[in-house]
């Protein structure tokens, strides 16, 4: 019979306000295999510790119970405890008598029940408890970072220069993502091919960065310390070794095709890179619009090319590759803002969002840095901007704040006026939240310095008269209805998750929110993680953020991933499942089901009358089986179990779950 | 035999047990805690990894133990910690619904949720919803081991 | 008037109506922006909102907005806070409409022939709409 | 069938012999006459001698694979008459890894459906002494002369209900294939008890299943019940009491039922075996109409290749339970 120790813990009165306590431990006592009962005001502090400790010596326990918050919060806390008592920390079990009782239920004389049948629950299963240990595992030396962008390089640099390889595996023919279609960064102004082409070049140059470019993550199997990674590096159609970047190829290219990077205001050739900064200074050839791809005919870019470097044989590559740790850095798309009819874009070329407004300040953007309309090509004279377009909308788009369109708005405000001097910039807006460092001064410029006249109000309707754009507001403050007869409309559209995100999630095996952002493992505690252990995330992802908030998640995720890394062997998940191959009849179905392929048929020999009888069995390898149990339920005769969540132990918790109401 | 029931000094109080699993209903359970939601004291939650551990002889013999109703809660298709686990329960608990139910249980003693670990408020309703749909069904005698009761209810 | 509560019956009347909730409102302005009749109104729509979240029943009874209001529905499409305000001002028409001079009549007043003859459903919505 | 009955069995007895006695095998399951006229029981021949025994009519409806779980430990190859429900039966071992292929021949017997006694017994009014079978209608010879009946009402119910007569899968088929027959009314009882009420329903079960005195013969005779050691026999946990009261019994059909999901072949053995005549094949039958209901048809033992329902899923998998 067991010897168990039971410990309920006040919380303070988290748990005693709506627990009575004392009756909890008088009621422990008597469940089969108690010897010992006690409580203290905070188990999970220094002092509670060392009582669980102390008791376990003193009274030579062998099983241990606590009674106290979620599993999921102190399990291994009290784990730690047990084990610094010589104590296999699996034989203890935690009753979750805080999350699932007190905090639930206000009446005590309802409560305390309750919290008697989860603690004489929680009894049930550690009598059946076995000591075990977790499999140590060994771990790749190389990070994966999947995504380009700022958020991507930065994390690469530091994994890199902690000395472990790095792969970054970017979409798009070039790295650089978001950052590198903006003009200018807020609140210095400081340009942002500045800042971020030297990075660019340096994870470039870098020995143990390595650039898949015009790639993407086909599958990832695995788990922490050995994902193994299938990556799609798809046809460029130039071979990157022979291509000098001269850019001939692109200068005579004959056909056209709308640019991404310009978001579809200019055009960009059939062979292209996609800015001037671009690295790996290589271009691709776009199928769709490429003459020769489409007719076979054209093949200037061959002809033209001094290395000879194209080559439209070449075929998409899978390259497999093992890695210890992930970063999914994958950032962020803007709301299409043509699902507010009252708003008109997409009806009226003069009607941009922020990014395309940006786009159209850059010196290589589609109106060459000279701030014009698109309709008539003349500079602008009055300018909106409408915040919260589709942010902060639960009945229409995303209910939350995108929190840099306040800062962007501000920015663009004030690059209109030194472009555009005699331009007016009127700013319709329901709350500016600028919180960050010198943001507020930053916004504040815009308003007293650069003449922005910011309205407290949103924009009802717009739609265009003769040669502009009637803006109808108002200003909440004093009531009235304001009419502006603009040139140019600026939307701060909302940011929201990629379009693949939930794909990508379900591929690398990590979640998302109803936004498809991917979830965090905690929001305060754990920001960076996620609940697969060796996944890391960082920026625009995780959640709308500005580059500084970006740039340090990144350096965050990194030294998690190199935390992981620098690990000589790891440790596995210690409740994995086991073959009784004596009952194992060999059907192996539980071989057909394992998501991570840990279950394998092995032959084995038994004595059968006078001779020996071979026949298959199933075997789990523990360093591969992650502790699911869906095969211990397809497993007929029960012959394989899940150590930790066994069959008996589930039994016993049902048994005694029922017994007392 | 009606003094073994569920008997308590207010009337019949239905015994829900529900097994949660560990990765998103657990956590929403966690969370409707955190966020002081309330639901019925009926209920009970025993943790499993995964949904895909739920063996349907555990909710047989929930039943069998007095237990007026049953509720499994996993992840919604797709966010399966072990990526398949409930895609494979979806399939093994469906059929085994629909068996009980063919066997004379009414549909709502037995019930699967996909509650995430953000739907606390999700967790609490479901709860809730169980227990009063039960309270308005009245105690389960069907396969209720009547040895079992009365041996220990006297503990 | 205010019930026992400390909150104005006007307003909680109207909440009954409407079926929406002035609290929900985080005063973007939005609706009065699109509003056709914005000129015609004494408070305007994002005003009516605030004034219900301020509980200044008064001033919403004698204001001419709620009459004003043609039930367009371009409030009630653009609002990001999916406060329906054509359903709002309905039921802030109703709500003024029935305080207005307190109770109108109660079974007292009704001889026992008027008792007999009148329809029992007719009594009954008369008592609930007049009788405060 | 009398006359046709003694040509068949001499072309079942001459194609086996060559094997048995050739010693391509160490023994061939076959059907030899009962105790009663009307009883074919398994016949283990291994000799010359045995093979006379041999027996193919119309009442052979024991299902022969099953017993190669046990004769494949103490033999290397093996014979086996297999009918239409027998050879899905070894596809279904074959499934569960129970039997490897090349250790096993199997002789198809296109199968014309196996007769009832019972039914024979009440459509003779009386113990019957003896039937003779000519196209299709059936003379029982009974004390107070004979009577007539078309053969197809004196069919077993596995019988009636029996879409591939024709086995799926042997190395020689001995008689012409019949085809696949055209079968309506195989969850008629099951579309009739869901029509009932709940409290209707475990009625019907309660009684049907109070009477189960846990002999398990229908797992005995159960091709997908292939556990080295059951679930009821288990201590450790207990999954399941050994008093045969309600709970339990309920307990045990209805574990063995979820067992069978996806796997079941419909064969009816259980039904068959059973001493007390429950209508277990209607529990299977209910998981059969729900599995092809939801994750689209599925003929268990048909095909081994093709992967059983609860083995694999899809995404966007249908459920019985509200998802919102």
């Amino acid at each position: 019979m067991p010897r168990t120790g039971v410990f309920i813990c006040h919380c303070g009165t988290n748990i005693a306000g709506t627990v009575d306590i004392d009756k909890t431990v008088e009621a422990s006592r008597n469940f089969p295999g108690v010897v010992h009962a006690d409580e203290y005001r905070y188990l999970c502090s220094e002092m509670g510790q060392d009582i669980i400790t102390k008791a376990i010596k003193e009274n030579d326990l062998d099983r241990v119970v606590v009674g106290t918050c979620s599993p999921r919060m102190h399990e291994n806390t009290f784990r730690k405890a047990a084990a610094e008592a010589g104590l296999n920390p699996y034989l203890l079990e935690v009753a979750n008598i805080r999350e699932h009782c007190s905090w639930v239920h206000k009446d005590m004389e309802e409560a305390t029940p309750k919290a008697i049948a989860l603690l004489r629950a929680a009894a049930a299963k550690a009598a059946l408890n076995e000591a075990l240990e977790a499999p140590r595992l060994d771990v790749e030396k190389r990070a994966l970072v999947i995504g380009g962008g700022i958020a991507g390089i930065q994390a690469a640099l530091d994994i890199a220069e902690a000395g472990y390889e790095v792969d970054i595996v970017e979409k798009d023919p070039s790295i650089g993502g978001r950052m590198a279609q903006l003009e200018k960064t807020f609140p210095t102004l400081d340009c942002s091919a500045c800042i971020l082409t030297p990075k660019m070049v340096e994870a470039a140059q870098h020995p143990n960065i390595n650039l898949l470019t015009y790639s993407e993550v086909d599958e990832v199997k695995g788990f922490v310390g050995q994902f193994d990674v299938k990556i799609r590096q798809k046809a460029r159609y130039v071979d990157p070794v022979k291509c000098t970047g001269c850019g001939i190829c692109w200068e005579k290219c004959p056909s056209k095709a709308p640019s991404e990077f310009e978001m579809g205001l200019s055009k960009r050739k059939s062979i292209y890179v996609p800015f001037a900064q671009a690295v790996p200074m290589v271009p691709v050839i776009d199928r769709d619009s490429c003459l020769y791809f489409r007719k076979g005919r054209c093949q200037i870019c061959e002809k033209e090319c001094p290395p000879q470097a194209i080559d439209y044989e070449q075929q998409d590559e899978i390259i497999e590759r093992r890695y210890g740790a992930i970063v999914v850095a994958t950032g962020f798309d803007q709301l299409d803002p043509t699902i507010y009819g009252e708003y008109g874009y997409g009806q009226h070329p003069d009607i941009l969002t922020g990014l395309e407004f940006e786009r159209i300040f850059n010196a290589s953007g589609p109106t060459g840095g000279k701030v014009v309309k698109l309709s008539d090509g003349k500079p602008p004279k009055k300018v909106v901007f409408i915040q919260c377009i589709g942010s902060r909308d639960k009945a229409r788009g995303m209910n939350y704040c995108s929190k840099i369109c306040c800062m962007y708005t501000a920015k663009q405000a004030i690059l209109l006026k030194e472009k555009v001097p005699d331009a007016k910039s009127y700013v319709f807006y329901i709350d500016v939240r600028t919180g960050g460092k010198g943001y507020e001064e930053f916004q504040r410029r815009a308003a007293e310095e650069h003449d922005v006249a910011y309205m407290r109000g949103q924009v009802g309707k717009i739609f265009p008269e003769d040669d502009h754009l009637v803006v109808r507001g108002i200003d909440s403050l004093t009531n009235r209805n304001i009419e502006i007869k603009a040139d140019m409309v600026v939307l701060a559209a909302a940011t929201v998750a990629r379009g693949d995100a939930p794909e990508l999630g379900r591929l690398v095996g990590i979640n998302s929110d109803s936004y498809h952002f991917f979830n965090e493992a905690h929001p305060k505690l754990k920001p960076v993680e996620t609940h697969t252990a060796g996944i890391f995330i960082a920026g625009a992802c995780q959640a709308p953020k500005d580059i500084p908030e970006t740039v340090s998640q990144a350096s965050a995720a990194a030294v998690k991933a190199i935390g992981l890394l620098s690990k000589e062997k790891l440790q596995g998940e210690a409740c994995t499942a086991e073959v009784i191959q004596s009952d194992c009849s060999g059907c192996l179905n539980c071989e057909a089901i394992c998501p991570y392929t840990a279950i394998t048929p092995v032959e084995i020999e038994e004595r059968y009358k006078d001779g020996v009888l071979k026949r298959t069995v199933a075997e789990v390898n523990p360093a591969l089986c992650q502790g699911c149990g869906s095969c211990a339920v397809t497993c007929r005769s029960g012959s394989i179990n899940l150590k930790g969540f066994s069959n008996d132990q589930i039994m016993a918790e049902v048994d005694a779950i029922c017994l007392q109401r | 035999m009606s003094a073994a029931l569920n008997e308590t000094a207010g009337g019949w109080e239905p015994l829900i047990v529900s097994f949660c699993c560990n990765w998103c209903s657990y956590a929403g359970g966690d969370l409707a805690g955190t966020s002081r939601m309330s639901y019925p004291v009926n209920v009970k939650v025993i943790r499993v990894p995964c949904s895909g551990r739920m063996n349907p002889m555990f909710v047989l013999r929930a039943f069998q133990r007095g237990a007026d109703g049953v509720l499994v809660a996993g992840c919604h298709p797709g966010d399966c910690h072990y990526t398949s686990g409930n895609y494979q329960s979806r399939r093994r608990l469906s059929a085994f619904k629909r068996l009980v139910e063919f066997a004379g249980f009414e549909p709502e003693r037995f019930e699967v949720r996909w509650i995430s670990s953000s739907e606390g408020d999700k967790f609490a309703e479901e709860m809730t919803s169980i227990t009063e749909k039960i309270k308005a069904l009245g105690p389960n005698r069907k396969m209720r081991d009547a040895r079992w009761q009365s041996v220990t209810s006297k503990v | 008037m205010t019930t026992e509560t400390g909150k104005s019956r006007l307003i909680e009347d109207m909440k009954m109506h409407s079926g929406q909730d002035p609290n929900g409102c985080y005063q973007c302005g939005k609706c009065s922006a699109a509003c056709p009749v914005s000129a015609a109104l004494d408070l305007k729509p994002h005003q009516v909102l605030r004034y219900l979240q301020m509980g200044l029943e008064n001033e919403l009874a004698e204001s001419k907005t709620p009459w004003v209001c043609a039930s367009c529905f371009t409030c009630a499409a653009r609002c990001p806070r999916d406060i329906d305000l054509a359903r709002v001002m309905e039921g802030l028409r109703l709500s003024i409409l029935r305080n207005r001079g307190g109770n109108k009549f109660g079974p007292a007043e009704l001889t026992p022939e008027q008792l007999e003859k009148l329809p029992q459903q007719a009594l009954v919505s008369g008592f609930r709409k007049y009788n405060k | 069938m009398a006359e046709r009955n003694v040509e068949s069995v001499n072309k079942v007895r001459e194609a086996v012999s060559q094997d048995l006695l050739g010693g391509r095998i160490d023994l061939l399951l076959g059907w030899e006459k009962g105790h009663y006229w009307w009883q074919s029981r398994p016949l283990f021949a291994r000799s010359e001698a045995d093979l006379e025994k041999l027996a193919w009519d119309s009442f052979c409806a024991v299902n022969l694979s099953r017993y190669l779980l046990e004769e494949l430990k103490d033999h290397d190859k093996v014979g086996v008459l297999v009918k239409g429900c027998d050879a899905r039966a070894f596809n279904r071992l074959l499934q569960d890894n129970m039997v490897r292929r090349e250790q096993v021949i199997l002789y198809g017997l296109p199968c014309p459906g196996m007769l009832d006694y019972n039914r024979l017994v009440e459509k003779a009014g009386g113990a019957p002494l003896e039937i003779t079978e000519e196209n299709g209608r059936v003379i029982i010879k009974v004390g107070s002369g004979e009577q007539e009946a078309q053969r197809d009402d004196l069919l077993l119910d596995k019988c009636k209900d029996c879409r591939y007569p024709d086995p799926a899968v042997y190395d020689q088929l001995l008689f012409s294939p019949q085809g696949e027959k055209e079968v309506t009314e195989r969850f008629k009882t099951v579309e009739e008890l869901e029509e009932m009420s709940a409290e209707e329903r475990f009625g019907y079960w309660e009684k049907e299943l109070s009477r189960c005195l846990r002999c398990y013969a229908c797992r005995q005779a159960c091709p997908f019940c292939s556990c080295r050691e059951c679930f009821v026999e288990q201590e450790n946990p207990r999954w399941q009491g050994r008093a045969y009261q309600p709970s339990e019994n309920f307990m045990f059909h209805l574990v063995r039922a979820y067992h069978g999901t996806g796997r079941c072949i419909d064969c009816g053995e259980c039904e068959r075996s059973c001493p007390v005549d429950i209508p277990l094949q209607e529990l299977n039958r209910k998981l059969i109409k729900d599995i092809n209901e939801l994750y689209g048809d599925y003929e268990a033992g048909l095909d081994p290749e093709q992967e059983p329902p609860l083995l694999t899923y899809r995404p966007d998998d249908p459920a019985a339970f509200s998802e919102k």
